[in-house]
C-alpha cells in the first residue's frame, strides 16, 4: 500500500514549530519512511504567519503537495489560512489556547499546554506534547519518538530528555485514547535498516564542501545562505577550517580568493544581494584565474525583495555577472543529494579551470529536507591540479600563466619553492607583471576564453526522466526538479507520455549534446521559478534550442505537482 | 645573509622620477632584507594606484587585486598560509577610500600582516583628485573650490580601535622609514604604516620641503607609545609640527589570528588530510 | 503643536515583545514632536535589520534602502533637499559593518543628518551572529567558541575623526534618549546617536538588565564634552561603567554642508530654472 | 579637392604631447576643417609610449586612420614604433634631443628645444615650436594659431601668450623655410564660418547632462569616464549642482538615488569595474522605481584590465546586472553629438519610466574628440514627470506605487505636500510598506515589468546607413559607428553594395520593428569591440534575429576603417 502523507505546522514566528517539525520529520525517517520537509516563514523573529510541511511516504518524494492531511494549528491564523487545504484531513489544535466560535468538524482538540504542565510541570513542554499527539494519531510506534527526543535533547542533560518523552507520551496516549478510532492515518515504521538521511540543501552544500577539502570559508551572513555557513562554522574544528565572518561580501569574495591564491580551498556563502557586491571580486577570480567556490541561496529581488521566499531569478545575473569576458561555471542542484557532490565537483573544476564555479541554489532547496540514499565519500575524489615543490623546481623558469592549448597553466602556490608567483588583476604577460601591450592582450584574453571550451566538455547532459519520446517535455533546472518528476509520473499514470529534460549544471552548456537531446523532443515547455523565463533564454543562446511555451512562478513560493499539472490542463498543453 | 639586491627585478618602473615611492621602495627591500627574509618567504598584496604597482618593482610573491582591496586578500593568505610574510600595501584612496571598511575592521580583526599605506594625500594614478587624507582647501579639478570634508586620520582611527601597531613614516627619510617598517613586520599583529609620500605630479601642497619642514621624530621626544591616550593626541597633531614614528602599540597578547580554532602548525595551504565526512552523515540519520 | 499621536500608524509591528527597539521607537517619535516637526517634513533612511524597519512604524517620508546604506542616502537626500529633516537609522550590523565606510567617510562629510544606530551587539534579523560591536567570547551559532574580534568603537572612531556630535543612548531610558536625539536633530552637522539597544532574543549577554547595571550619564558628572581628549577616554570606557548622553560635540562652523558650491536657498530638488549652455557649448568652437 | 591628412603625436607621459594635440586640433577646426582626435595612452603618469592623433578633413569623419602624413616624434621610440605607419608622410624631429643614427629621408629636423630658448627663453615652450612646426609644414594660417594660442594660455597672464605666440611662429618660420618645398600637403582655411565644435565623448556626456537639468552627481573617480566628471564639477557652480566626489562606488549610486528620491536629477559616472559595485544599488533603483543615470565608460576587463584602453565588453552585464527582474534602459552613443543629445534623453526616459537608465560607452567614444555641428538646446526637452503639490493634495490617499496600466505609478517627492512618500527596498504595497504576501509579490513584479513594454516602443530604431538593399550588412552598435560608416563609403566607391545597420539604443529592443528592418537585409556581420559578440547575442535574444557572422577586436585599441576593411577581404565576405 502507498502511504502519501502531508502535515503541516502553523503559527507564529518564535512558537517554536520548527522543534516539532524537526522531530516529527526524523522520527518518521527512522521508522523508515521518506519524508520531504519544507518551509515558509517571513522575515521577521517573532509573530506573523509561519508553516513547515511535512510529507511522508514509503516511496520517493522530492517535493511538496498542496492539500493536507493533519493540520497542527498554534495561532487562529494557521486555520484560517489553511482549513481550505485540507481534503479529509484533521486540524489539531489545543482549545484552551486558541478561541474557536465556529465548530469546525475536522478538529481534534488536545490540551497541549495542560497536558505538558502536569506531567513535565513546565508549558515549555507543549510542543512536545503536540509532537506526540500527532504520532498517536498515527498509531506510530512510539519508540522512534522517544529515540530521536533523546538525541535532540540529550545536550539539556538526562531530565530535560525525560521530561521531553513523557510529555510525547501523554500526547501520544491523548491521542490514541480519543482520536485513534476516527483515525484515516496509520502508519506502521517499515524498512528500518535502509540507510536513508534526512538533510536540508544546505546542509548537504556544508557538508559537500567539508568532504571536498574546503579549508577557508568567508561569508557575510545571508538569507536563505547562512545555514550552509553556520553548518560549516559548527564544523569547522574537526576539519581545520577556517569560517571567517567578513565585514562585508566585497571582504568576503576579495578573502576567499586571496586564501585560494594562498592554496586553500576556499568558498563563499551568500545571496543575490551579496553577491551583487561581489561582481567585482568575481573579475578578480577570472583574470587571476583563481579558483573560487561561490554558493548563491536565491531569493526574490530586485534588491531586498522577499528576504524569505524563493525564486530562480539570477541565472543571468551570474552569467553575466563583472566587467569584461572570462569563463565561469555555474551548476544548479537539484535536490539536497545532488547538492552535496555537486559542491564537491564545483570544488574539483574550480582547481581544475582556476576559475570561479557557482553553486546557484535557491531558498526553497536550502531549507527544504530531503530524505536522500546515505551520502558516499567514496564517490568524492579532491583534484587539486598544483604544483609541487619538486615539479616548480624543476623547471627553468616559472610562468603563473603560461599560454597553453587548454589555456589551463601550471598552477603553484607561493611559499612553496624558491620560484615566485605573481597574479594581477590588470592584464598581465605568463609572468603575472602588467602588460598592456595589444599583442599580449589578445593571447592572454584568448588563453582564458579557450578554457571554455574544456569546461564545456566537463558539463554533463541534462537528466532524462520519463520515456524517449514524448507528447510533452518539461525542461526544468535545479530545484524544480522534484515538483517536475513526480508531475512526469502522476501525468502518465494518468495515461499521458510526458517527459522531462532536467538541467543541473547550466553553465556552459555543451551545444551539440545537447541539440541532439532536443533533437528528439516534440513539444516542450520550460518551467522556471521566475518571471521571464531565463533558462529558456540561456538555452537559446547557448545551443540555439528554441523553448516557446513557459510554466513561471514568481510569488515567492516553489512550484508544487499540483500546480504545474494544473497549469498543462489548463493551458491544454496535452 | 639576505640582501637588498636580492629583492631587485629588471621590471620596468613607471613612477614619475623623483617621486617619494621611490623611497618608500628602498625602505621596504632594506627592511626585509635586515630581516633576512627570502623573497619567496614574502607575499606582497596591493590594490591599484600608484602605490600599489609597488609589489612589481620588487622580487617576492604578489597578489596585485582590486581598488581598495588589498587587505582582505592579505589577511585571507596570511590565514591560509601563516608561514609567509604578508605585507598588504596601497595608497590612500586606495586604502582609506575604496577599502576603507576593510581597513576599520581588520585592525578589530587583528590578523598578523603589516599594512604600508602610500599616504600622498591625492590619488595619483587617476590624476590628481582629493583622496581622503587631502588637507582642507586643496585644490583639484575635481574640487575646484578646493576640500572641504575635513581629512581622514588613518592614525587616530587606528588608536581608537586598539589597533596593535601604529605608526607613520616619512619617504623623504629612508632609514628611519625601513626601520618603522622593520619593526611593523616584526610585530605579532596588524601593524599600520602610514606614510608621508610626496607626489611631486600632482600634490604641490604637501611637498618634500612642506614634509621636511614640520617631520620630527617621536622616538627623539619622551613619548610613550604604550599609552593609548597619548598616543591619541600625538594622532590629532597636524599642522606646524608632524609626528612620525611609534605612536602606538601593545605587545601582549595581541593577535586574535593565533585564537582561530583549526589554525594547524602546518599551514592550511600544505594540509592533504584524508577527510571523512561519516560520522557527520550518520547525525542526518 | 505636532504630538506623539501624528506620528503613529497602523503598520503591524514585527519585532518581538520586550524588544529595546520599541523605547528607541518611542524616544524617537517623541523627540520629533518635541521638536514640532511635522511628518512630511522628516525623511527616514534605514537599510535592512530589524532596526531597518523603524521607519515603517512612524507616519513620515521613508527610504527604506539596502542594508548598510542608509547614510550615502540620506546625505544626499538632504542635499537635494535641504528643508527635510533627515535622519538615517539602522542597526549595528547595517551601520558599522556593512555601511562602515559611509559611517566614516560621512562624518568626514559632516552633512547636517542625524545617524541613529540600535547597537544590539547582534545581528538580529539574521538570526543571532556577531556583530561588529559584540563583546569579546560571545557565543553564537556562527561563533560557537565566541568572538574574539575586539569590538568596533562607534564614539571613539567618530571621536578621533571629528565627528561634530557624538552621543549614545539606552533604550530602557525613554526620557533621556529622546533628549539625546532631540539634541541630535537640532545639531547642525552631522551627529551620532548609538543607542544600547538589548535583544532579548538574541543577545543573552547584554541584556537589559546587564546595561541597566552599568549605565550613568554624563552629564550627571563633571565631563566636558568639549574636550576631545577627555571625550575619547570616555569612549574606551566600557565594563563595569558604561557612559551615556553627550560625550564630544563642536558648535562652531561645524557643517561643511553650506560650505558646499551650488546650494541654494531653494532645495535642488525644487529648483526649476531655465538651462542655458549656449555660453558652454562656445569654448568649444 | 578633398584633404584627408593624418597627424600623429608621440612621446612619454608628461611629456605634453596632449597640449600640442589639442592645440593643433583647435587650430584646424577654426579654420573650418574636420577634425577627429584620438588618444592612446597608458596606465602611467610619466614615462612610457603614449601617443595622440589628429585626423583633418575637409568632409565629416568620425574614425581614426591607420597610416600617418606627419608624425611629431618626441622621443626616440614614437619613431620605432611608428615610422612603418608613415605612407610617404613625414617626420618632424628635434635631433638635438633624439639621438638618430640611421638616416630616414623622411626625418625633417627643427630644433624645437633650441628655437624655445632662443625666442622664448624657456624649454618650456618646445611643444609649442613643434605645434608651430606643424602649422608651417602645411602652410596653414597663422592667425588662427595665434587665436588658440592666446584662447588657451589666457589664464596664465599676456606674457606667457606673447612667448607662446613666439616661439609657435619661430616653429612655423623655420618649416615654412626649410621644408615648404618639400612638402606635400598644404592646408588653406576652408569655410571658416560653420558653427562646429570640437567635443570629447565625456564632455558632451557631461554637458548633455548639464543641458537635461542634472542637478546632483556623486561618483568614485575611475577612467575612462573621470573626464565626464570633472568637465561637470567645472561648471556646477554655474548651474547649482552638486558634484560630490563618494568614498566608493557603492556609495555613489546610493547617493544618486538618494539625491533623486529626493526629487534631484542625478547621475553616477564610472567604468565597468567602479559599476560592478554598484550592481546591488542598481537593483535598489529598480524596485524602488527612482529614476538615476549611469553612465559607464567601458574599458578592457576583466577586472583592472587594461585601465586606458577601450572595448564593449560589458553590455550583457549591464543588461542582466542585479539580482531579480526589473526593467532598464541602455543607451549608446555613436559619437560625441550622440552623447549629447542620448544624455539628456537618458534623463527624460528615466524620468518618465522610474527607471535606471545607462549611458554605455567606451575609451574610445570619450577620450576622442568629435567635430560636430554646434549642439542645440531647443532639441532638448526637460520633462520630469512629478506631480505638483496641488496634485499631490487632490488625492484622497498618495500612493507611490499605485497599480496602473503602463506600470508606472505617479511619482511625488518628499516634503512638497504634507502627503507622504515611502519607499522601499523589500516588496511593497502600493503605499510603499513591506507587504510579502504572494498576492502583492505577484502584482507589483508584473506592475514594474510591464513598464518594458512602454519603453519598447520609446525606443528609436537602428540608423540605417547606405542602400536600402545592400550584398553585406554591418551591424553596429556604440562607439563603432565612425569606422562603420566610413567603411561602407570606401567599399560603395570601390563598386561594392554595403550597408549599416547601427543601434544606439541597444535595451530593450522594439522586437517587431527590428525583424521588419532585418526581413530586408541579406548576408550580415556584427562588428563588436569584444571578444564574444554580445550584441549579436541580445539582439537574438531580444528580437530572434541571428547574425552568423562577426568581425571582433579585444586588443584593446578601436576599430578603424582600414581595419574592418581588411577583414572584410580576408574573410570573403564580398
Ligand atoms: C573599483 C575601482 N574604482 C576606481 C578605480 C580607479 N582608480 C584606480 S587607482 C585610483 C586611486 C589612486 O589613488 P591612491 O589609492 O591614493 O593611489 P596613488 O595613485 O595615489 O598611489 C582610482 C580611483 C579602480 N581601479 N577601481
Ligand atoms: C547586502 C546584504 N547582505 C546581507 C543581508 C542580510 N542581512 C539582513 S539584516 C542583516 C543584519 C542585521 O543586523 P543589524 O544591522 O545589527 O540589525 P538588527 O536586525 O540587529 O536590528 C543582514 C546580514 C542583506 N540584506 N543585504
Ligand atoms: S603621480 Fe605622484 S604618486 Fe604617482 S608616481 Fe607620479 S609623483 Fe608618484
Ligand atoms: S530579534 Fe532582537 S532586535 Fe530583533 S526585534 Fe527581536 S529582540 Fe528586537
Ligand atoms: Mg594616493
Ligand atoms: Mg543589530
Amino acid at each position: 500500500m502507498s502511504v502519501d502523507l502531508n502535515i503541516k505546522i502553523g503559527g507564529e514566528a518564535g512558537q517554536g514549530l520548527q522543534t516539532i517539525s524537526s522531530v516529527l520529520s526524523k522520527t518518521l525517517l527512522r521508522g523508515g519512511y521518506n519524508v520531504f520537509e519544507s518551509q515558509y516563514f517571513l522575515s521577521r523573529i517573532r509573530g506573523g504567519h509561519n508553516y513547515s510541511q511535512i510529507r511522508v511516504s514509503n516511496e520517493e518524494i522530492l517535493s511538496k503537495k498542496e492539500s493536507v492531511d493533519i493540520l497542527i494549528a498554534l495561532d487562529r491564523s494557521s486555520i484560517d489560512q489553511h482549513v481550505d487545504e485540507l481534503s479529509g484531513g484533521v486540524i489539531l489544535i489545543d482549545k484552551n489556547e486558541i478561541d474557536i466560535e465556529d465548530e469546525i468538524s475536522s478538529i481534534f482538540h488536545v490540551p497541549f499546554s495542560d497536558i505538558a504542565n502536569d506531567v513535565s510541570g513546565n508549558k515549555l513542554y507543549t510542543n512536545t506534547v503536540a509532537t506526540g499527539a500527532v504520532l498517536g494519531l498515527l498509531c506510530y510506534d512510539f519508540e522512534y519518538l522517544a529515540e530521536v527526543l533523546t538525541d535532540y535533547f540529550r545536550s539539556k542533560g538526562d531530565e530535560v530528555v525525560q521530561k521531553n518523552i513523557d510529555a510525547a507520551k501523554a500526547g501520544y496516549d491523548y491521542s490514541q485514547e480519543n482520536y485513534s478510532q476516527k483515525c484515516y492515518f496509520s502508519l506502521q515504521s517499515i524498512d528500518n535498516t535502509s540507510n536513508k538521511i534526512l538533510i536540508t540543501g544546505n546542509e548537504a552544500i556544508g557538508l559537500g564542501a567539508i568532504a571536498a577539502g574546503l579549508k577557508f570559508l568567508s561569508a557575510y551572513p545571508m538569507s536563505p545562505s547562512t545555514g550552509a555557513l553556520i553548518y560549516v562554522a559548527q564544523k569547522a574544528d574537526q576539519y581545520n577550517i577556517i569560517v571567517e565572518q567578513a565585514e562585508d561580501e566585497i571582504a568576503a569574495l576579495n578573502m576567499a580568493i586571496g586564501a585560494s591564491f594562498a592554496g586553500a580551498r576556499s568558498m563563499v556563502t551568500t545571496s543575490g544581494g551579496g553577491f551583487s557586491l561581489m561582481a567585482e571580486a568575481l573579475g578578480l577570480a577570472g583574470i587571476t584565474e583563481t579558483p573560487v567556490v561561490i554558493y548563491i541561496g536565491q531569493r526574490p529581488g530586485p534588491a531586498t525583495g522577499l528576504p524569505t521566499m524563493t525564486e530562480q531569478g539570477d541565472l543571468e545575473f551570474v552569467i553575466h555577472a563583472s566587467q569584461g569576458e572570462f569563463p565561469r561555471c555555474v551548476l544548479a542542484p537539484a535536490t539536497a543529494e545532488d547538492a552535496f557532490y555537486l559542491t564537491a565537483r564545483a570544488f574539483n573544476i574550480a582547481d581544475k579551470y582556476q576559475i570561479p564555479v557557482f553553486i546557484l541554489a535557491d531558498q526553497y532547496l536550502v531549507d527544504s529536507s530531503f530524505t536522500s540514499k546515505i551520502f558516499e565519500t567514496s564517490r568524492i575524489s579532491r583534484d587539486r591540479y598544483i604544483l609541487s615543490a619538486d615539479e616548480i623546481e624543476s623547471m627553468d623558469e616559472y610562468k603563473r600563466y603560461r599560454i597553453t592549448d587548454s589555456g589551463i597553466s601550471p598552477r603553484a602556490i607561493p611559499g612553496v619553492a624558491k620560484k615566485l608567483v605573481i597574479a594581477d588583476s590588470d592584464e598581465h604577460n605568463e609572468i603575472g607583471h602588467i602588460d598592456q601591450t595589444s599583442e599580449n592582450r589578445i593571447i592572454m584574453n584568448d588563453k582564458r576564453l579557450r578554457k571554455t571550451e574544456g569546461l564545456k566538455n566537463e558539463i554533463y547532459p541534462p537528466r532524462i526522466y520519463g520515456s524517449e519520446r514524448a507528447d510533452l517535455t518539461f525542461i526544468g533546472w535545479g530545484s524544480t526538479y522534484g515538483p517536475l518528476k513526480e508531475s512526469v509520473d502522476i501525468l502518465n499514470k494518468s495515461g499521458f507520455n510526458v517527459n522531462l529534460i532536467h538541467f543541473n549544471e547550466v553553465y556552459p552548456l555543451p551545444a551539440k549534446t545537447i541539440q541532439k537531446i532536443f533533437s528528439d523532443v516534440e513539444k516542450c515547455v520550460c518551467v522556471e521559478n521566475n518571471a521571464t523565463g531565463q533558462f529558456a533564454r540561456v538555452l537559446k543562446i547557448e545551443t540555439g534550442v528554441e523553448i516557446s511555451d513557459t510554466i513561471l512562478k514568481y510569488d515567492g513560493l516553489p512550484f508544487t505537482t499540483d500546480y504545474i499539472i494544473n497549469q498543462v490542463h489548463e493551458r491544454k498543453m496535452i | 645573509m639576505t640582501t637588498v639586491k636580492d629583492y631587485s627585478n629588471d621590471v620596468e618602473n613607471e613612477w614619475c622620477p623623483g617621486c617619494g615611492n621611490f623611497g618608500i621602495l628602498k625602505a621596504i627591500k632594506k627592511a626585509l632584507s635586515d630581516l633576512d627574509k627570502m623573497p619567496h618567504e614574502v607575499l606582497m598584496c596591493s590594490g591599484i594606484g600608484q602605490a600599489g604597482k609597488l609589489p612589481h618593482y620588487l622580487k617576492c610573491n604578489i597578489f596585485n587585486g582590486l581598488h581598495g582591496r588589498a587587505i582582505p586578500v592579505a589577511t585571507a593568505a596570511k590565514i591560509a598560509n601563516h608561514n609567509l610574510t604578508v605585507i598588504a600595501v596601497g595608497g590612500d584612496g586606495d586604502m582609506y577610500g575604496e577599502g576603507g571598511n576593510h581597513f576599520v575592521h581588520n585592525i578589530r580583526r587583528n590578523p598578523d600582516i603589516t599594512m604600508i599605506a602610500h599616504d600622498n594625500q591625492i590619488y595619483g594614478l587617476t590624476k590628481g583628485q582629493a583622496s581622503p587624507t587631502s588637507d582642507i582647501g586643496m585644490k583639484t579639478k575635481l574640487q575646484p573650490h578646493g576640500v572641504v570634508n575635513s581629512p581622514f586620520n588613518p592614525l587616530s582611527v587606528a588608536i581608537s580601535l586598539g589597533c596593535s601597531f601604529v605608526s607613520r613614516g616619512f619617504a623623504g627619510d629612508v632609514d628611519h622609514l625601513s626601520k618603522i617598517i622593520g619593526q611593523a613586520i616584526d610585530h605579532k599583529g596588524f601593524s599600520l604604516v602610514d606614510i608621508l609620500q610626496p607626489c611631486v605630479t600632482f600634490n604641490k601642497l604637501n611637498t618634500f620641503k612642506w614634509y621636511r619642514e614640520r617631520v620630527y621624530k617621536l622616538e627623539e621626544t619622551d613619548h610613550d607609545p604604550y599609552n593609548q591616550t597619548r598616543a591619541f593626541e600625538k594622532a590629532l597633531e597636524w599642522g606646524e609640527k608632524i609626528p612620525t614614528g611609534i605612536f602606538y602599540r601593545t605587545d601582549e597578547n595581541n593577535s586574535t589570528f593565533k585564537d582561530m580554532r583549526g589554525l594547524t602548525p602546518t599551514p592550511l595551504a600544505y594540509l592533504d588530510e584524508d577527510i571523512d565526512i561519516s560520522t557527520l552523515v550518520k547525525e542526518f540519520t
